[in-house]
Parts: C-alpha cells; sequence; structure tokens
C-alpha cells in the first residue's frame, strides 16, 4: 500500500515513510486515549464509591439522543473508511464527497447534541449559581458534571475533526493534495475521525446505559 | 585529536550560519536550531524560577521571615515549584540535547516529524507566556501539586491561568516524545541496530514513552480542576461526597512518572559522559539500556507513596511501598556499572566527567533517601516535611541540573564548535558538589527533626540548620553563574573545537563542529557498537 | 538546649523509639551502599588516569555474575526493610479496643479538640500517658495533617471524611503538635501544644475545664433539636430504623451490600441519607447536609456511638 | 475497491447490530450483568473500529502495541487506584 507514496524530507524509503505517518498518528490518539481513559477511570470510581447515586444521576441522561447520536457517529465513521479507500485509488470526487457526508453526519450529531444540553437545562442537570436544583444534590451532582465535562470535551474534539475533515476534503478537491500520492492528509484525518468515534463508544454505555 | 589545523566555525557553512534572519531562526524546521532555542527558553524560566529560590532561603534566614508575608511567601515557592518542574527540568535535556543530539546519534537528517517539532516550540513558549503572565500579575498560592479543594474553592490566586500555561506546555511535551519515538523507530541509519543505539538515545526513548502516557492524564486532572474552580461544577467537592484523594491519584499519576522524565535524560547524559570520560566501553550495556525501560515502566506503579498519610488505605501504601522499593533496583543497576566502567579506563578528569562523577554520587544520595520516603513508618513522620524536599532536590538539582550541566560542558564544542576554559569548568563542577551538599544536607536533618515544608516562620531550634542552608545557597548561586559567564565568553574567544575534541565515541563525533545543515554530508552506514573504544574493542571486531 | 539548634527530636512514645531505631539502621545502610561508589569512583578515576603506566589488558565489557549479585542483594536489602517498616506501620494502624477517643475538628487555621466528657481545647491537645488515645479527626474546609513530631506520627485530615490515628505517649512532656499539609495563608501556624500528663494529672486537668456534659450527652440534645428523635427515637412509631445497638455492627442494606456501621457511615447516613438505605426502610429521610457543623456531626455520632454499645443486637452475638 | 468497500459496510452493519444489542440489554433482565454487557459490547465496537476502519489490520506488530499500548497503562491506573478505593 505504500507503492504510490510521495515522498518528502527527512525519509529516504517509502515505506519507511508511511510508517513513521502511521505511528506519529497512533502515538497521539494514544495519549487521547489516555486522556478520555482518565476521565473514564474517574466516572468508573465514583460510581464504585456511589452505585446508587450514578444509577440515579443515569436516568437522567436523554437515553435516546444518545443512541441515535451512536448511530450516527458509527455510519460517518463508514463514510470516512470509504473515503479513504477512495483516495487511495486516487478519486479525488469520490473521497471530498465521502468526507462531506461524513461532516453532515457529524453536524447533525452536534445539533443533537445542543437540543440535549437544552434538555438537561430544562431538567436542571445543569449548575446554575444560586439555583441549587434538586436532582445534582449529593454524589449524583458529581456524575453529571463528569458528564458534562466528557460530553463537551467530546465535542470540542468533534469540532476539531469536522475542520480537520474540512481541511481534507479541500486540499483534495482543490487538488492542492494528490491521490494517492498524498493520501496519507485523508488516512489521518480519518484516523482521528475514528478515534473520537471509539471515544463516544465509550461515553454511551458509561454515562448513558448505567441506569443500575 | 587531530593535527590538522583546526577551521574556524566561522570559516565554514554549519546550521549556525545557514542563515542569519530572525525569521529563519524562528521559522526553522532543523532540529539543532529548534534546540536552540529551546536552550534559550528554559535558560530563561531558570533564571525565573532561581529568583523564587532565593526569596524562599532569604526569608528562613530568621524564624519568623522578615523578608515576605505568608501570601509573599506561599507564591514565592509555588513560583519556584511550578517553573522548575514544568518549564525548567522537564523539558530541560529531552528538548535540548535529546533535540540536538538524537538525530546525530542514530544517523538521521533530522526529527521524523521536523515541523511538528517547531509547533512543539511555539506551544511551550505559549504555554510559558500564560504562566508568566499569571505570575506577573500576582501569583499562585496552592503549591506546585494544586491539592483540592484548596485550589478550587480557598485559594485566591491565578490558579486558572497557571493551570491553563502548564496543561498548554504539556501539549508541547507531548509532541516531542511523539517525535523521539517515531524517530528511534524509523529513521536509524543502515546499520544502527537496537543493540548499537547509545545509551543516551534509550534513555530517552524509555523517558518519550513516559512523556507520551502520562502527560495526557495531567492534563485531564488540570482540566477537571479547571472545570471545577471556574464553571463551580462538582468534581471532587468534598461537601457533596467528591473524594479529593481521587485527584491526589490522577495528580501523582503523572507527578511521580514525571521524576523519571527527569532524571532518565540525565542518566543517558551520565552514560555518555562516563564512558567518554574512561576511553571504554560501558559495563553491561545491555543492563544499563534496560534499566531505563524498567525505570520507566515500574515507575508508572509507585504514585501512592505520595499519599500514605492522605488517607489512602494502608494496604494500597503497602503496595505502592513495595513497588517503590522494587524501582529503586534498576537505578542502582546502572549506578555500579557506571562505577565500574570506570576501573581499567583510560580516565581524563574533564569537566563533563567531574559533573557525570557528581551527578552519581547526589543520585545515589539522593535515591537512598527516596527509599527511606518508601518505607511506610518512616515515611509517616518525614512525608511533607524537609526530608522530603532534600530527597527530591538531591534527585532533581543534584541528579537532573547536574546532568544538564554535564551534557552543557560536553557537548558545548559540538554545538557551537568552541572550547570553553576546562580549568573554569572543573572550578565550577566542584563549587556545585560543595554548594549542593552545604544547601541540602542540612535539610535532611530539618525534616527528621519535623519541620514541615512550605512554612514561612518556623521554629527557632530550626535556625541553625537553615542558616546553613541559605549559606550554602549562595555558594551554589556563584557556581551556576560561573558557567554562564565562561560559556558565552567561549561564542567569541574560545579557541575552534574541531570535530571530536573529547575523543569520544559517537556519530556526532564524526561531523564537523558545528555540523552542517543536514547534519552529515552523507548517511552514515554502522557497523560498530556503541562506545568503540580501543581498549574495549573486542579481538575480532576490527 | 541551645535554642538555635537541636541535635534530635524527643522520644515521647515507643512508637517513635522504634522509627528511629529503623530510620538509623537504613541510614547505616545508606552508607555502607554509598561508601563503596564514591570509594570506588574516585579510586579508579584516580588509578586510572591517563598518562599512569597500569595495567589496563582485558578491561571487561561487562559480567554476568557481578550484575546478577547487585541487581538481587540491594532487593533483597530492600525486601527485609519493607517488612520491617511495614510491620511498625500495621501495628500503628489497628487502635487496641476501648482506647480514650478524642475528636479533632480542622479549620483554616487552628485545631479544635473535644475530648469524650464535653471538654474543648484550641491549639493545645492534653492526652494521658501510658493510655492508648485515638483521634477522629476531619475537616471544615481544606485538607490539613496533623503532625506530632515527638510521635513520629501524620494523618492527613480530610474534609468530607474521617481519618484517624492512634497513639500511646509514653513520657510526660510538652511537645510540638504542626499541620504538614499545606493548607494557605497560616500554615506555619497552625500549630499548638501536644501535652502529654499522667493520667492523675489528666484527669484533674479534665474537670477543671469547663463543660456542658459529655460529648455524647451534647449529641443527644441535638438529636432531639434537630428532630431525628422524631423517626429514630426508641419510643417512635415511624418506620426508621432504631440506633440503639447499631454502632460497631454490620448493617445490611438496600441492594443487598453489608456495611460495619462506623464513625464514616453514620456521618454519611446524616447527610447523604438516600444513599446506603438500610434494607427494608424506605429511602424518605431528609438530607441534613448543609445544616449540621461538623462539631454537631461529631457530636451525633457520639451519641449514636454510646447508645450502640449499650445494647448489642443480633448480629454481634454472630 | 467494490470487495474492500463491501468489507467495510459489512463492519459497519455489525456495528449497528452491535449497538442495538447494547441497548437492548439495558433493558433486558440482566441486573448486575449490564454493565458488563455494555462494557465488552463498548469493546468490541472499538476492537472492529480500530482493526478494520483504523488499519491496524494492515499494520506490522510495533505499530499495533503502540496503539493498544494505552490500554495497559489505563488498566494500571485502574487497577492500583482501585486498590486503594476499595479497601479503605
Amino acid at each position: 500500500m505504500s507503492e504510490y507514496v510521495t515522498l518528502r524530507e527527512p525519509y529516504a524509503a517509502r515505506r519507511q515513510q508511511s510508517d513513521a505517518d502511521f505511528l506519529g498518528m497512533y502515538v497521539f490518539l494514544a495519549t487521547e486515549a489516555m486522556l478520555f481513559g482518565a476521565l473514564m477511570c474517574l466516572t468508573f470510581l465514583y460510581r464504585t464509591q456511589h452505585p446508587q447515586a450514578s444509577a440515579l444521576a443515569a436516568q437522567h441522561m436523554q437515553l435516546w439522543i444518545g443512541a441515535a447520536n451512536t448511530g450516527i457517529l458509527l455510519t460517518s465513521s463508514l463514510f470516512v473508511a470509504l473515503g479513504v479507500l477512495a483516495a487511495r485509488h486516487g478519486q479525488r470526487r469520490t473521497t471530498a464527497g465521502m468526507l462531506a457526508g461524513a461532516m453532515a453526519l457529524g453536524v447533525v450529531f452536534l445539533t443533537l447534541k445542543g437540543i440535549e444540553y437544552g434538555l438537561d437545562y430544562r431538567d436542571g442537570l445543569m449548575p446554575v449559581i444560586g439555583h441549587p436544583s434538586p436532582v445534582r444534590q449529593g454524589p449524583a451532582g458529581l456524575f453529571i458534571d463528569l458528564y458534562f465535562v466528557a460530553t463537551a470535551l467530546h465535542a470540542l474534539h468533534m469540532i476539531v475533526g469536522l475542520v480537520v475533515l474540512g481541511t481534507a476534503a479541500t486540499l483534495v478537491l482543490r487538488g492542492a493534495k494528490r491521490l494517492p500520492g498524498q493520501a496519507v492528509v485523508v488516512e489521518m484525518s480519518g484516523l482521528y475521525w475514528h478515534f473520537v468515534d471509539v471515544v463516544w463508544v465509550f461515553l454511551f454505555p458509561i454515562f448513558y446505559l448505567a441506569r443500575g | 585529536m587531530t593535527a590538522l589545523p583546526l577551521q574556524t566555525p566561522e570559516e565554514r557553512v554549519s546550521y549556525l550560519n545557514a542563515g542569519h534572519t530572525l525569521r529563519s531562526w524562528f521559522l526553522t524546521t532543523d532540529h539543532k536550531r529548534i534546540a536552540i532555542l529551546y536552550l534559550v527558553a528554559i535558560t530563561g524560566f531558570f533564571a525565573v524560577a532561581a529568583v523564587g529560590a532565593a526569596l524562599i532561603r532569604l526569608q528562613l534566614m530568621t524564624p519568623t521571615g522578615e523578608l515576605l508575608s505568608h501570601e509573599g511567601y506561599n507564591r514565592a515557592f509555588t513560583l519556584h515549584g511550578v517553573v522548575m518542574v514544568w518549564f525548567f527540568l522537564i523539558p530541560s535535556i529531552p528538548n535540548t540535547f535529546g533535540n540536538f543530539l538524537i538525530p546525530l546519534m542514530i544517523g538521521a537528517k533530522d526529527l521524523a516529524f521536523p515541523r511538528l517539532n517547531l509547533a512543539s516550540w511555539y506551544i511551550f513558549v505559549g504555554g510559558g507566556i500564560f504562566t508568566l503572565y499569571a505570575l506577573i500579575a500576582g501569583g499562585v498560592d496552592t503549591g506546585w501539586t494544586f491539592y483540592t479543594p484548596l485550589s478550587t474553592m480557598y485559594a485566591n490566586g491565578h490558579v486558572l491561568a497557571v493551570i491553563a500555561g502548564i496543561t498548554i506546555a504539556g501539549f508541547s511535551s507531548i509532541l516531542t516524545g511523539l517525535n523521539f519515538i517515531v524517530t528511534v523507530h524509523k529513521l536509524r541509519a543502515p546499520g544502527m541496530t537496537w543493540g548499537r543505539l547509545p545509551l543516551f538515545v534509550w534513555s530517552h526513548y524509555a523517558t518519550s514513552v513516559i512523556l507520551v502516557l502520562a502527560t495526557p492524564v495531567l492534563a485531564m486532572t488540570l482540566i477537571l480542576l479547571f472545570a471545577e474552580r471556574a464553571l463551580r461544577l462538582a468534581i471532587f467537592d468534598p461537601s457533596i461526597g467528591g473524594d479529593p484523594l481521587l485527584f491526589q491519584h490522577l495528580f501523582w499519576f503523572y507527578s511521580h512518572p514525571a521524576v523519571y522524565i527527569m532524571i532518565l535524560p540525565a542518566m543517558g547524559v551520565v552514560s555518555e559522559l562516563v564512558t567518554a570520560g574512561a576511553r571504554k566501553r560501558v559495563f553491561g550495556y545491555w543492563f544499563v539500556a534496560c534499566a531505563s525501560l524498567a525505570i520507566a515502566g515500574v515507575g508508572f506503579l509507585v504514585w501512592g507513596h505520595h499519599m500514605f498519610v492522605s488517607g489512602q488505605s494502608p494496604y494500597a501504601g503497602a503496595i505502592f511501598s513495595f513497588l517503590s522499593l522494587a524501582v529503586a533496583v534498576p537505578s542502582a543497576v546502572k549506578v555500579y556499572n557506571w562505577t565500574a566502567t570506570l576501573y581499567k579506563g583510560e580516565v581524563v578528569l574533564d569537566p563533563p566527567l567531574l559533573y557525570g562523577m557528581a551527578f552519581v554520587g547526589l543520585f545515589t544520595i539522593g535515591g537512598l533517601s527516596g527509599l527511606m520516603l518508601a518505607l511506610l513508618a518512616i515515611d509517616e513522620h518525614v512525608h511533607d516535611t524537609y526530608f522530603v524536599v532534600a530527597h527530591f532536590h538531591y534527585i532533581m538539582v543534584g541528579g537532573a541540573v547536574s546532568g544538564f550541566l554535564g551534557a552543557a560542558h560536553f557537548w558545548w564544542p559540538k554545538i557551537t564548535g568552541r572550547m570553553y576554559p576546562l580549568v573554569w569548568g572543573r572550578i565550577s563542577a566542584g563549587l556545585i558538589f560543595l554548594g549542593f551538599n552545604l544547601t541540602f544536607f542540612p535539610q535532611y536533618l530539618l525534616g527528621y527533626l519535623g519541620m514541615p515544608r512550605r512554612y514561612p516562620t518556623y521554629p527557632p531550634e530550626f535556625q541553625a540548620l537553615n542558616v546553613l542552608s541559605s549559606a550554602g545557597a549562595s555558594v551554589l548561586f556563584v557556581a551556576y553563574v560561573l558557567p554562564l559567564v565562561y560559556f558565552t565568553w567561549s561564542l567569541r574567544n574560545g579557541r575552534a573545537a574541531g570535530a571530536n575534541p573529547w575523543g569520544a565515541s559517537g556519530l556526532e563525533w564524526t561531523t564537523p563542529s558545528p555540523p552542517p545543515k543536514h547534519n552529515f554530508e552523507q548517511i552514515p552506514v554502522v557497523d560498530r557498537p556503541a562506545y568503540d573504544y580501543p581498549l574495549t574493542r573486542a579481538r575480532g571486531d576490527e | 538546649m541551645n535554642p538555635f539548634f537541636q541535635a534530635w527530636p524527643p522520644e515521647a512514645s515507643l512508637h517513635a523509639v522504634r522509627v528511629d531505631q529503623l530510620f538509623i539502621a537504613f541510614s547505616a545502610l545508606t552508607v555502607l551502599l554509598t561508601a563503596p561508589v564514591f570509594v570506588l569512583m574516585s579510586g579508579f578515576a584516580l588509578y586510572y588516569r591517563r598518562g599512569r603506566d597500569v595495567d589496563r589488558t582485558q578491561a571487561p565489557r561487562g559480567n554476568w555474575r557481578l550484575e546478577t549479585v547487585w541487581t538481587i542483594v540491594p532487593f533483597l536489602l530492600a525486601l527485609i526493610f519493607f517488612g520491617w517498616a511495614g510491620w511498625l506501620f500495621f501495628d500503628q494502624g489497628h487502635p487496641p479496643t476501648g482506647a480514650l477517643t478524642i475528636d479533632v475538628v480542622a479549620k483554616q487555621w487552628m485545631w479544635k479538640f473535644e475530648h469524650p466528657g464535653g471538654q474543648r481545647e484550641i491549639d493545645e491537645l492534653h492526652v494521658p500517658a501510658g493510655e492508648p488515645v485515638r483521634l477522629v479527626m476531619t475537616s471544615q474546609d481544606v485538607i490539613h495533617s496533623l503532625f506530632l513530631p515527638a510521635l513520629r506520627l501524620k494523618q492527613d485530615v480530610l474534609p468530607g471524611r474521617y481519618t484517624s490515628v492512634w497513639f500511646k505517649a509514653g513520657l510526660p512532656g510538652v511537645y510540638a503538635l504542626r499541620c504538614s499539609q499545606f493548607c494557605g495563608f497560616d500554615h506555619s501556624v497552625m500549630a499548638g501544644r501536644f501535652v502529654v500528663m499522667t493520667p492523675a494529672d489528666y484527669s484533674r486537668w479534665l474537670q477543671q475545664a469547663g463543660t456542658d456534659g459529655s460529648l455524647a450527652w451534647q449529641g443527644f440534645q441535638r438529636f432531639r433539636a434537630l428532630g431525628c428523635s422524631g423517626c429514630h427515637g426508641p419510643a417512635s412509631t415511624r418506620r426508621a430504623p432504631k440506633l440503639e445497638g447499631v454502632f460497631g455492627h454490620p448493617v445490611a442494606l438496600d441492594g443487598g451490600r453489608v456495611v460495619i456501621a462506623d464513625e464514616q457511615y453514620v456521618r454519611d447516613s446524616i447527610l447523604y441519607p438516600a444513599h446506603d438505605v438500610a434494607a427494608g426502610y424506605a429511602p424518605i429521610m431528609p438530607t441534613f447536609a448543609g445544616q449540621v457543623s461538623e462539631t454537631d456531626l461529631l457530636a451525633l455520632v457520639a451519641y449514636v456511638k454510646s447508645i450502640g454499645t449499650a445494647a448489642p443486637s443480633q448480629e454481634a452475638g454472630r | 475497491m467494490p470487495r474492500q468497500a463491501l468489507t467495510l459496510v459489512g463492519v459497519w452493519v455489525a456495528l449497528m447490530a452491535l449497538l442495538a444489542t447494547t441497548i437492548a440489554a439495558t433493558f433486558g433482565p440482566f441486573g448486575a450483568w449490564k454493565a458488563a454487557i455494555n462494557l465488552s459490547v463498548a469493546f468490541c465496537k472499538a476492537g472492529l473500529i480500530f482493526w478494520v476502519f483504523m488499519h491496524l489490520r494492515e499494520q506490522r506488530g510495533i505499530a499495533r502495541v503502540v496503539a493498544l499500548s494505552f490500554l495497559l497503562w489505563l488498566a494500571i491506573l485502574m487497577g492500583l487506584t482501585l486498590a486503594d478505593v476499595l479497601s479503605r
């Protein structure tokens, strides 16, 4: 798969360069995994300490929005994977089209997330200074706040992912990156997007499905 | 040494005179120039943090502390800790000497991702500016450990700006570590097998693993702290059942391995200094190389020894105590191997080796006192006292800073093409050893007597030892200024060094000093092990 | 004693003596392990320095046997000391039954102590010599740490949680008491006196110190004032667990878990009644979080404790 | 190309099936096992994405080790912290 790669400094061989690109991205994604992993560990530890309160809090989550969003993200990942496949075969337009499709699904995800936050506000899950909410009392509040941090951070990664995919699609479409020689730009953007998907795959059961 | 007439650095094209505009420095992707950028930045941060140290030692001259208010003192030691840990010690050796030397040592043109390397410098400086802003605006009073709920609900300094700065600088660490890992895996010259890598590269590889896997956990911990303080979320809030100990677990999961981020590169430096000083292959190459990996690995399993008296379960305490004692074994292996390397060598007591020997001595003392802290019953007495302060300064100043200065004295001719006056180098090494012990040995005694750390005032019976420590600090101050003076002097007036002034082995000495822009005229082919000195060259190797 | 210099910290308990023995032994080991490194390193550096005509033939590149020795020997030595220190630590981990319990509340920047008889003192702790004393500690704000150097003891004091430490002081005298966990502005003056007295002096001191009745009695007053007795009182007809004979015994919880009713459990049950509900009861109790001070909580705990041992429950027999 | 594309679509179908499974399990009579089922399903989904979508199946040893190294380190973080929390 590396025979078509365009060589750049400081590399001497195609295979070496392609391996280095993938290795670098995997290391980067491993650091991202440690970032979210630490948060998930913390959530799990609180769940061990306060099982009832966590289950209680999880029952306030919008399970069906979460489920729909999981499906949307998994589908967007399929689009990205097809885009990478097209890029490796040098199909400029198909690649850009697939990436655009994934981005559209990403926007739907974020819109649903926004609606969900609105519902959370209505239900008194959000911390509002001066308005203590009964839902947030006691250890349940810890679980709810971890949910906000985790999903907000994930949404931030989604936004970065949209920018990354958008840039890759534009570069490919305008011919600034030539396929398949520079397909690496699509591959790397794709890896990032898939990883953000994987994070959600874990956030979904940890927060939405933990209703005891 | 070669008898050929030496060219001065100016007469030959090198990375230094490949461009003279500011743009050619600030937009460079040359790992050697980026290393210089780092060197300038961290020297600046070291000076800032040293001011904090000076304030601390002046305040503690008298039991009642006349110089600073309590608030002022709290801000001074927080400044000292935060800047030293994140803006000097962690980037000190990897981002300067590691950056400069790893491609040279493995026979590569550059790091795997040169532009990422430059980006990492800008991120580092960005984080530094955030932190400096907070310090100029009034500082922080939480200590570098940011324990909740003090940092989230009670402290009134610029906590948010500082933790933002640290988090940003953390991403710089991650990118550097990533770059090193990929470089070592993918850019080794033909014939440079893992078994032929210099130990400096091994220890930086181990360091990079820690950087990459531990730093994100710190980032998340600080993000949570940020959310709790800025957005009033409840993450560790004990009033609704939150557990501040979980903050400590997450914090030390990074911050204990961070100690190994500081010391492992210094160990790599010492392996180079000792072998070059003895003109001999390192004793037990594989043991020293694997000890680096073992330290990096087991170093992740010991963080709980910072929490023996925190309310952590005594059973978890026992596990952490045992693992902490275990991590001492690979460190001991290294120390014994370095000592044995000198046996039957052809020793030249130049400044680099003197720094290397100072490192070994101080690190041994510091490491063994660390074992005392790992012993449950002793820690229960000396935890959070000056005993701990003395211990980690022996590791970080006696160890990491000595390693940093040793590296500077060893590779200065390679980096600049100029020699510094060796006599002054020997004097400064001696002064540092003396001043260091005078400053920090009394602190062991203070700690066992029961003086807690982070005290602006203290009971009068501790005064004699505190004055002794402050006196030592002034010697140390002179010893640190000296190299700055003669290194600067040598930039214009030092004699030309030549490619290999120490007669050392290693690919970096085969290229001219300072090296050309692309490191080597031709990518070298390696057919020998590291440290291939005549004394230990096996028959048949030649 | 020279006021500027102290040679060795006072030892006020057997534990302190034992910790000192361990410390001195390990210091000796440190010298034993450091000396060869220092001596050999400088010795080699001088003996084999360049220009000296000494035998350098067959300079070694390594030696498996030597490596094994200096890997295993330090590890075994470390194991011995691990065992020694662990024994001391765990010996200190289990308070003997019947220890005198003194409550400690820390706040920025003072220590409050409450004796079982209801005597209160600030920044000063009086204890009898020769009797086991257990401190049950909590903080009103940030994390503090009670440090008694003369006993070689230290324990962090956490908000929202009870930690404890116990000791048997041997030698009457006045010793230092400090905070060792950084707690903000006046951390260094959050200190006081730790007074060890003979049992006779201690009981005299207890009588002199003013009191509004024993801690358990004060807790009983709060128990009634806060309305706890309406449901949990012996005469109440509401369906709430009775508290007699509960303390120190296992409690079956909703969902099948079992916990021991210790200080922490009583405290959590007052503040977060919805969690850890006793089996067979509805979660109807309102929370008292934010309505009771740490001092009152400790008094309530003392009350529940006092009726806990009076009537042993059925479980205690098994 | 069509065959490779079919593989990708196949993985997507499997992922959606797993999603349906995990939601069904949440409402099923599994009691304390629900968490274990949901987490296992998450690991299966992540495994599929890593192996196929994220190209791990094309990579050699070292890249695979690196890409999954975080699992060991998270296990360390989780395990030793849990050792404290459960034995306090």
